[in-house]
C-alpha cells in the first residue's frame, strides 16, 4: 500500500464529507455511494488534499461535491479524461472518478478504452441506475430492453450495453461491480479500487426510485449475488471472468438469474506511470530543469556548425 | 545595392527538395545573412509536387518575395507549375535529363542533367538534390564550405561514408557547371559575413521551443495537420525537462487532460487545427468558468470541414474570439513570423497563469512550415510568470477561508484575479464545477451570485487591457496623416511589412498596425492608429474579414477590408496592389474587396 | 378598461404548482381570453421551488409582465421568495395550515388551510392544488365550468374515482370561501366569451409540432435541459408520421446522424443547448461545405460551461453565428413567442430545404416552458419547400452531368444553388466531402477552385437577403423621427413589446425592430430603421450585447446596450427603465449598460 | 439474401470504380481493400446507385471516393454515426463505412458500442495499418507496444486495444478479420459481412510500408491462420469466438503466435430496423402521413373540451 500517502491518524467518515447537502431525492442510491466512499477514505487513512475526485454531469455525477477533497465536476462525459490529466501530472494523488451510466457509457465511451488499456492508475466509480436521472428519465446504454423513457416511450428497443465485459475487454486490471443497498460490500470494493494499482472499475448498481420504477432496491434485494463468497469466484481468472461478465445482464431477461456482485478480475501489473518512469529514465529526465538544460534545448537550433 | 535574393526549389515530394533548401538556409544564416524559408508540401502522403523557397538578404525581409530570381526545377512538373512567374530576368536551372522548358523571353536558362547526374556519375539517385545544390553553388557563388558543414551534421550519424557520398555530389555539381557552362546571369553572392548568433527554427519548432521555456510541462496532443509538428518538435525536450508529451484518443480528451493536468499544478497546453477546435470548445469555456491557465494553439489551416488541411488561411479567428455558449473571459495572441511564434508562445503561458484562462495562440499551416534565422534566445533574460498559490500566511485576517472553506471563487478582490490551490495542498481545498457557483465553489443560481461571478471573471480583461495589451501593438506609423493605414495580424502582417516598405520607398503615404493580441481589443490604440490614416485597409486571407469584423465591434473604424480565401498566403504585390486600387479609387472608403475587384477575374491566379 | 389579470401560483416542485396553473390556463382559453403561463422548475430532480404565473387577458400580451395580482402561496418558501413584491393593492392567498405572513401595507390576504383541508377533509395530500384552485375559483368568479373541463380531460385515463375527488376537492375550497372568507379585493373576472379556436402548447411542443407539420421524418436526440422535452414532445408524432427519434449517444453523433438521414433524403433536425452546440460545431461546418440541409434548434441555457441548465440566457448567439472554423453559409432564426417557435420551426425547414445548409433555431429555456394560447393553425394553409432533386428530363442538355460524373457542386448557377440526389437514384450518383472539392465532388487544393466553390456556397446567403429575410423583421415604428429605436430578439422582444405600449402611452415616442432572422443581415433594413430614430437601444439578456455586436459590424449603427446576465429574462419594467434612462440622459449615445448602472447596484435584484 | 437489392445483370468490379487515382502510396495496403470491395459489389450484384460508402477521415477514409457509389467522406471519427442516420432514414440501402484504426478506434470509440449494440444493419470495414498513416506515423490505438510513432519516439508504451474482442465485448452480431494480401479471402469475408444482416466488422490488417515498418506483408504472410478453414473455428460460438479473440493479438508479443484470420462470430438475430418496424407497426405509422393526421397532432393541443 506504499503507493499513496496515508495519515498518521485517522479521520472519520464525517470528516470527508462537506457541508453541501446532497440535492438528490430522497431514497436515491447515490447517498450510499457517498457514504462507502467516506469509509473508504477514512479506513485507508486517506488525507482528503490528497484525494481528487473527478465526476462529469448527471445527478450522480455530483457526488464530489458532498465530499471533502479536492473536487472537479467537469461537462458531461469528460471526467475520465480531466482526471487523466490529473494523475499524469502528479500521480501521488488519489484519483477517483464518480459517474454515471450516460455520462461514462454514453456521451463519455470514447475515453473508455484508452484509459484502460493503458492501465493508467485511476480509480472509476459508475453509478449505475440504469437511466438517465438528471434529465428527467431517457435510457441509459444500461437499461433494459423494454424500459420506458420520455425519448422512448414505446419502450426502449436497444439491447443494453454491458459494463463489466466492455471494461474487461479493454483490458481495465481491476472489475467489480457492487450494489448500495449493500454498503458493507460496497465499502470493501470501493478500498480494494482504491488499493489497486492500476485502472480500476467498480461498477455501483444504484437504483434511481424516481424514473426507474424497474430496477429499484426491492428488485436488486432478492437478486445480488456475491461471486467471490457465494460463487467461489477467483479474480485472477480472467477467462471466468470474462464469462461470469457475459451473464451479468442475464437478469434482464431471466427473472431467475442472479444479479452478480464482486470483484471479477484484479490482476497487478505495470502502470502507466511506471512505464512512464522508465521512459523518464532513458531520457535522463530531470524534475527541475536547470536554465543551462532549457538554453541548450534552444541553442540545438543553431546552424549546425561541427 | 541591398543583397536580396530568392531561390526556389520545386520538384517530386521525397527527392530531397526540402531538404536542398534547408541546406540553403542554414549556409546562409552561418555565412553571416538574414534568412527566411518557405516549404510547401503536397497533400498526398508520397510523392506530388514539394517546393523550399529560400530567401537570403542583408537586411530581415519577413516575406518570401513576389516570387523568384533563380528558380531550381528538378522536374517538369514543378517547371510546369512556376513557369507563369519566369520574367525576363530570372535564371532557370533545370533537370535537362527530365525535360526542356519552351522559350521564355529573357530568362536565362542553364540546363542540368541532374538525374542523369545522380544515376550515372554518382549511382544514387537521392544525391540528386545534392548535386543540384553543387550547381547552385558554383553558379551564384554560394560559399562551399557552410553548405559541406551542413551536410556533414546532417548525415554524420549515417556514417562516414555517406557524408563523403555527398560531398562527392556537391562537387559533382560544381564541377558540371566548371565544365559545362557559361555565367550569363548578374546574380552573385556576396562574400560570407561575420556569422551573426542566430537559431534557426520553423514555425511549429519555435513554438514548442518556447513552450518549454515558459515552462510546459504537459502537452496534450492529437495529431492533425498542420499542428502534429509542435508535439513531434517538443516530446524529446519536454521529457527531459521532467515533463510528458500524451497522445489523447481525440481532442476532447487532450483538452480535457490539458485542464486537469493545470488544476494539478502544470502549466499546460494543447495544439490543434480548426477542426479540433471546434471539438475542444465547450471545454473552452470550461477553462474560463473554472479559471483554469490552459494554452492553446490554433495551427490555422483551410476550413470549414476538413477544407483543404495543408493550407493557408487565417479563418478561425472569429472562432476562437466568438465560440461558445455564453461568454467567458480569454485572451488571443498571433505571431506573425517565427521569431514571434517562440516569444508568444511564452506570452501566452505567462497571460494564462496570470489571468486564470485559456490564452489561444493563432498561426497557420504556411507559418508553421515556415523557417527562420533569429537572434538566438537568451532564456535566463526571458520574464516567466507563475501562478499565485495560496499561501495563509500572506492571509493573516483569513479572507479566504470562510467557515472553514476555501474561496477559490472569492469576490472581493479588485481585479477579479483570487489565489488558486493545488491538490497535495490542505490549506486550500475546494471544488472547481462549470456550474454557476459562490465564492467557495457550492453550485449557486442566485441571480446576484450569478452577475457578481460573471462580473469577477470578466474583470480580469480590463486588467490585461490595463497592463498587458499595448505591447502585442506594433505601430508602424510614420506619417501624421496616411493617406492609408493598414491593419492586419499574422502571417499577413509579414507580407504587408514588405509592400509597405515598396508603397513608402515609391513615396505612398501609409501607416500600418500589426496587431497580435486580437482579443481582447484596446479599442483607444486601435481608434488613435485611425485617426491619423485618411483610410483604414485591412488585409487578411478569409472570406469575411475577421479581424475588421472585431474592430468594426469594438471600436469605430470602418475599414475597407481585402479578401483573399484561395487557400495561399497572399504575396506583397497584392497588398501593393489593393492599396495602389485605393489610392486610385478614392471614392471607396469602406467595403470589401476581394482579389478579383483589384486585379481582374482573370489576372487572379496568375499573381502567385 | 381592459381585462388583464395576473395569477402566480408558488410552491414546493411536485405539489402541482405547475399543473394549478395549466388549468387556469386551459380554462381561461376555453373561457374565450388571451392567456400566457409562465413556469419556471427547480434545478433540483425532486423539491424546491416552483411556480407558474398565469396572465389572462382580452388582448394578447405576450409577456408575463413585471409581478402579479394575486399571488397564491402553497407554503412559507414561496411566500419567501415573493414577499418583495407584495405591492399595496396585491392579493395575497397562502397556506395557513403552513405559516403566517408578515404585515404588508395594503394588501390584501386569505389565509386558507390548503394542507389542512387536503389532509383533514380530502383525506388525499395530492388534492391541494386542486382546493387551492377552488378557492381561486370563488374569490374571483372564474367559471368554474371550464376548470371542471380540464379536470375531466386530465384525470380520465385515472378512472371516474380520481375527477370526481377532483371535482370534490374544487368545491372543497370554493366552499372554504363562501363560509370563511369576505372578498376585500376589486378583481374579478369578466364573464366567459365566445370561445376561440385556439391552441395552447409550451415553447418546446410548438417547435415539435412545427417540426412535423414541416414534414420532419427524422430527429437524432441528446436529452439536455432544457432542449430535451423537444425530443418528448415529437416522439408520438413523428413515429405516426412514419419518421423515428433516435436517441443518440451524444450530440455529435445525434448531428451526424441528423446529417445522414437528409443526405439519404429526409428532412432531419436536431435539438440541444449550448454544451451540445459547442459539440456539434464541427458538423456544422461540414453540413455548410457538403451543402446538407439540416434544421438545429438551441433552446439557450446560461454558460459557459454548465452554467445554470434550467436558467434563461440569450447567450449562443454569438457561438451560433461565428463558431466554426473557416466560413460557411447558414441562417439563423429567433422566435419571439411561442406561436412563433411553431410557425419559424417550418420557415427553418424551408429555407435549409431551400438552400440546402444549416439553419438554426435559437430559443431558450424561459420560452420553453412557457405556454401561450394562439389560432390552431391550419395545417393545409401551411406552404412547405422540398429539396431541388436533379431530374434528367429537365436537363436535357445535360449541363449537370460532365463525363458521366454527376456535377453536385456544379459552378454555373446564378445563385449557387445547385441541385441534389439522394441515395437509391442512379441518375445522380456522386460524393460529398468536407474536403474543398471540385464541381463533381473530386478533392482539390486548387486556388481557383476553391475561390469559386466558396463564392458559390456564399452566394446563396445573397438571394436568401433579397427573397427570404425581410418577413422575419417586424417593424413596429409608428414614429417618423422617434427618440429611441429599440431593436431586441428572441424572449427580449416579448418583454419589449410591453415595455414599449407603455412607454408610447406615457408619450415617448419610441420605435421598435423586432428581429427575428438574426444572420445573415439586410443591413439595410436595420438601417433605414435606425435613420428614423435619435437613439438605439439594445436590450438583451446576454454579457456581451451579442445581436448589438452583429449589427455594429454589419451596419453603422452604433447603439446602446443594456445587458442582463443573471439567468432570468427581463421584465417590462426593466426595459422601460431603461429607455427612461436613456431620456433622461440624452450625452448617452452608445455604449454599454447594465442593470445596476440603470438601477443602481441595491435596487437590481429587488426588481425581479 | 432477400434483404437488399440486386441488380438482374451483373457489373464488373471496375464498373465500381471512379475514375479517381487513389491518392495512396504505392504498396499501400488499401489499394487491395477497394479491389475486395469492387469484387465483392460486383459478385452480390448491387446496384451502383443503392450502395453507400461513407468514412470518416484517414489514407483509408479516402476509399470511398475511389469507387462509383454514393460516397459520403465525413470528418474524422463521425463515418459510424452519419452512416447510422443514412440507414435509419433508408434501410433499402447497403451502408458500408470504409474506416481506419485510428478513424474508428480512436478520436471515434464512443460510437461503436452503440452502433454495434443496436444491431444496426451496417457493414464496417476498418483498414487498420496498426498507425496513422494521413498525419505521418502516429501510434494508434491498434499499435504494438514499443512501435514508433513521431509523438512517441520512445516506442509507444500503450497496451494496444483488441478491435475483435472490443466488437465482441459491445454485442456485433458478425466479426471477422482478414487480411488485405489475401484478396480471395478478403473478398469473400466482405461479402458474408454485407450479405449479414445486422451491425458487421471487418477488421482489415491492411499494411502501411511508408511508416509501419514491423506490421508488414513480409510480416503477416506467414503468420496469418484461417481460423475457419485451419483452425476448424464454428463462427456461431460466441465463447470460442472470444476465446479467440483474445490471443488475436499473442504475435505481438510472441514471434510463434499466428495472425488468425476468418470470420470469429456470425449470428443472424432481430436488427435495429425490425424492431423499429415493430414499434411503427403498434403506432400503426404511415409513410406518407395526410394532411389530416398532421392536423390532428396540431388539433391534440386544443383546450381539452370533452
Ligand atoms: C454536453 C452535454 N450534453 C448533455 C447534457 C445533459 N445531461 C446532463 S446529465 C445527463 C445524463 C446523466 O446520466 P447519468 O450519467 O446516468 O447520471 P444520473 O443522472 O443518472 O446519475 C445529460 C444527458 C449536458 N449537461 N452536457
Ligand atoms: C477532428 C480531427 N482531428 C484530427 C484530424 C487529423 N487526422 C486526419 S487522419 C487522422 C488519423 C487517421 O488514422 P487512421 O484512421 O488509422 O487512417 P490511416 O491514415 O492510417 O489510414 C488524423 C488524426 C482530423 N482530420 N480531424
Ligand atoms: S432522479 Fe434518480 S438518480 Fe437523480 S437524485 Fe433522484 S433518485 Fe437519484
Ligand atoms: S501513408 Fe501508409 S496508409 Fe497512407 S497511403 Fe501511404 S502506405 Fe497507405
Ligand atoms: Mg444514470
Ligand atoms: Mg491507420
Amino acid at each position: 500500500m506504499a503507493h499513496f500517502q496515508q495519515l498518521e491518524v485517522q479521520l472519520k467518515p464525517a470528516d470527508y464529507r462537506s457541508d453541501i447537502e446532497p440535492t438528490w431525492c430522497p431514497g436515491c442510491g447515490d447517498f450510499s455511494v457517498v457514504a462507502a466512499c467516506t469509509k473508504a477514505f477514512s479506513e485507508l487513512k486517506l488525507p482528503p488534499e490528497n484525494i481528487v475526485q473527478v465526476s462529469g454531469i448527471g445527478c450522480s455525477s455530483r457526488a464530489p461535491l458532498f465530499m471533502k477533497s479536492y473536487s472537479v465536476h467537469t461537462l458531461h462525459g469528460r471526467a475520465l479524461p480531466v482526471a487523466v490529466g490529473i494523475k499524469l501530472a502528479n500521480p501521488n494523488l488519489t484519483v477517483i472518478v464518480q459517474t454515471g451510466d450516460g455520462d461514462l457509457f454514453s456521451i463519455g465511451s470514447g475515453h473508455n478504452p484508452h484509459a484502460a488499456r493503458r492501465n493508467i492508475d485511476l480509480t472509476v466509480i459508475c453509478m449505475d441506475n440504469q437511466i438517465y436521472g438528471l434529465t428527467k428519465n431517457q435510457v441509459s446504454p444500461t437499461s433494459r430492453e423494454g424500459l420506458y423513457g420520455s425519448l422512448t416511450p414505446y419502450g426502449t428497443i436497444d439491447k443494453p450495453l454491458n459494463p463489466i465485459a466492455t471494461m474487461l475487454a479493454y483490458g481495465a486490471t481491476f472489475v467489480a461491480q457492487t450494489y448500495s443497498g449493500n454498503p458493507k460490500h460496497m465499502t470493501e470494493v470501493i478500498k480494494q479500487a482504491i488499493v489497486h494499482r492500476g485502472f480500476s472499475f467498480v461498477n455501483v448498481l444504484s437504483p434511481c426510485p424516481t424514473f426507474n420504477r424497474v430496477d429499484t432496491f426491492k428488485y436488486y434485494k432478492s437478486r445480488t449475488k456475491d461471486i467471490n463468497k457465494e460463487l467461489g469466484h477467483d479474480p485472477t481468472d480472467y477467462s471466468k471472468a470474462l464469462e461470469l461478465a457475459f451473464h451479468d445482464l442475464d437478469h434482464y431477461y431471466d427473472p431467475n438469474a442472479p444479479v452478480p456482485i464482486g470483484i471479477f478480475f484484479k490482476k497487478e501489473t505495470e502502470t502507466y506511470h511506471d512505464r512512464v518512469n522508465a521512459v523518464k529514465a532513458r531520457y535522463k529526465a530531470v524534475d527541475k530543469p536547470t536554465p543551462e538544460l532549457i538554453q541548450s534545448f534552444v541553442d540545438a537550433c543553431k546552424p549546425k556548425a561541427i | 545595392m541591398a543583397f536580396d535574393l530568392t531561390i526556389k526549389i520545386g520538384g517530386e515530394g521525397g527527392e530531397g527538395v526540402i531538404s536542398a533548401g534547408d541546406f540553403l538556409t542554414e549556409a546562409a544564416a552561418r555565412a553571416g545573412y538574414e534568412v527566411v524559408n518557405f516549404k510547401s508540401f503536397p497533400s498526398e502522403i508520397k510523392g506530388g509536387y514539394s517546393q523550399s523557397t529560400v530567401r537570403i538578404s542583408d537586411v530581415k525581409k519577413y516575406s518570401t518575395g513576389d516570387g523568384f530570381d533563380i528558380l531550381c526545377c528538378f522536374n517538369g512538373e514543378a517547371y510546369e507549375y512556376n513557369k507563369k512567374h519566369l520574367k525576363p530576368g530570372t535564371v532557370l536551372v533545370y533537370d535537362s535529363s527530365d525535360f526542356e522548358p519552351e522559350e521564355h523571353e529573357g530568362v536565362i536558362t542553364y540546363p542540368v542533367p541532374l538525374s542523369e547526374l545522380a544515376r550515372e556519375v554518382m549511382k544514387a539517385y537521392i544525391t540528386k538534390n545534392v548535386i543540384a545544390l553543387g550547381v547552385l553553388c558554383e553558379l551564384f557563388k554560394i560559399p562551399a564550405k557552410p553548405i559541406k558543414d551542413s551536410i556533414k551534421a546532417k548525415f554524420m550519424r549515417k556514417g562516414e561514408d555517406v557524408v563523403n557520398m555527398n560531398y562527392r555530389a556537391l562537387d559533382v555539381g560544381m564541377n558540371y557547371v566548371r565544365e559545362n557552362l557559361e555565367k550569363r546571369d548578374p546574380y552573385s553572392f556576396p562574400p560570407p559575413k561575420e556569422p551573426k548568433d542566430v537559431v534557426i527554427m520553423e514555425g511549429n519548432q519555435a513554438v514548442a521551443k518556447g513552450a518549454v521555456v515558459a515552462g510546459c510541462k504537459f502537452f496534450a496532443a492529437y495529431p492533425i495537420t498542420p499542428a502534429t509538428t509542435v508535439g513531434n518538435y517538443i516530446v524529446d525536450d519536454l521529457i527531459k525537462a521532467g515533463g510528458w508529451l500524451y497522445q489523447a484518443e481525440d481532442e476532447i480528451a487532450a483538452m480535457a487532460m490539458a485542464i486537469g493536468a493545470s488544476h494539478a499544478g502544470l502549466k499546460s497546453m494543447t495544439a490543434t487545427s480548426g477542426p479540433g477546435m471546434c471539438l475542444k470548445t465547450e471545454l473552452f469555456t470550461y477553462a474560463g468558468m473554472a479559471e483554469i491557465p490552459v494554452v492553446i494553439v490554433d495551427v490555422q489551416r483551410v476550413g470549414p470541414a476538413t477544407g483543404m488541411p495543408t493550407k493557408h488561411e487565417q479563418g478561425d479567428l472569429h472562432h476562437t474570439v466568438y465560440a461558445g455558449h455564453g461568454d467567458y473571459p480569454k485572451a488571443v495572441l498571433a505571431p506573425t513570423n517565427v521569431e514571434e511564434n517562440f516569444y508568444l508562445t511564452i506570452e501566452a503561458f505567462n497571460l494564462a497563469e496570470k489571468y486564470q484562462m485559456p490564452v489561444f495562440l493563432l498561426t497557420d499551416a504556411s507559418l508553421s512550415l515556415r523557417a527562420e534565422a533569429f537572434p538566438t534566445p537568451n532564456v535566463s533574460k526571458i520574464k516567466l510568470e507563475n501562478r499565485w498559490l495560496y499561501n495563509p500566511a500572506e492571509d493573516p485576517e483569513g479572507r479566504y477561508i470562510r467557515n472553514g472553506r476555501f474561496l477559490r471563487f472569492a469576490l472581493f478582490t479588485e481585479d477579479g484575479i483570487t489565489p488558486m490551490g493545488v491538490p497535495g495542498d490542505p490549506n486550500a481545498i475546494h471544488a472547481i464545477t462549470g456550474l454557476e457557483h459562490q465564492e467557495n465553489s457550492d453550485p449557486r443560481n442566485r441571480p446576484d451570485i450569478r452577475t457578481l461571478q460573471m462580473e469577477k471573471r470578466m474583470k480580469k480583461l480590463e486588467k490585461l487591457l490595463r497592463e498587458d495589451a499595448d505591447r502585442f501593438y506594433e505601430f508602424d506609423a510614420p506619417f501624421e496623416k496616411a493617406d492609408i493605414g493598414v491593419i492586419t495580424w499574422g502571417l499577413t502582417a509579414s507580407i504587408t511589412k514588405e509592400a509597405v516598405d515598396r508603397l513608402r520607398s515609391r513615396g505612398v503615404k501609409v501607416n500600418a498596425l500589426y496587431m497580435k493580441m486580437l482579443w481582447p481589443v484596446r479599442a483607444d490604440l486601435v481608434e488613435d492608429f485611425a485617426k491619423r490614416a485618411e483610410r483604414i485597409a485591412m488585409p487578411e486571407t478569409n472570406w469575411s474579414g475577421q479581424l475588421a469584423d472585431i474592430l468594426k465591434q469594438e471600436t469605430h473604424i470602418r475599414p475597407i477590408t481585402f479578401n483573399i480565401y484561395r487557400g495561399e498566403p497572399m504575396i506583397p504585390s497584392e497588398v501593393e496592389g489593393f492599396i495602389d486600387y485605393l489610392l486610385d479609387n478614392p471614392e471607396i472608403t469602406e467595403g470589401r474587396l476581394t482579389a478579383a475587384d483589384v486585379f481582374g477575374k482573370e489576372k487572379v491566379y496568375g499573381l502567385i
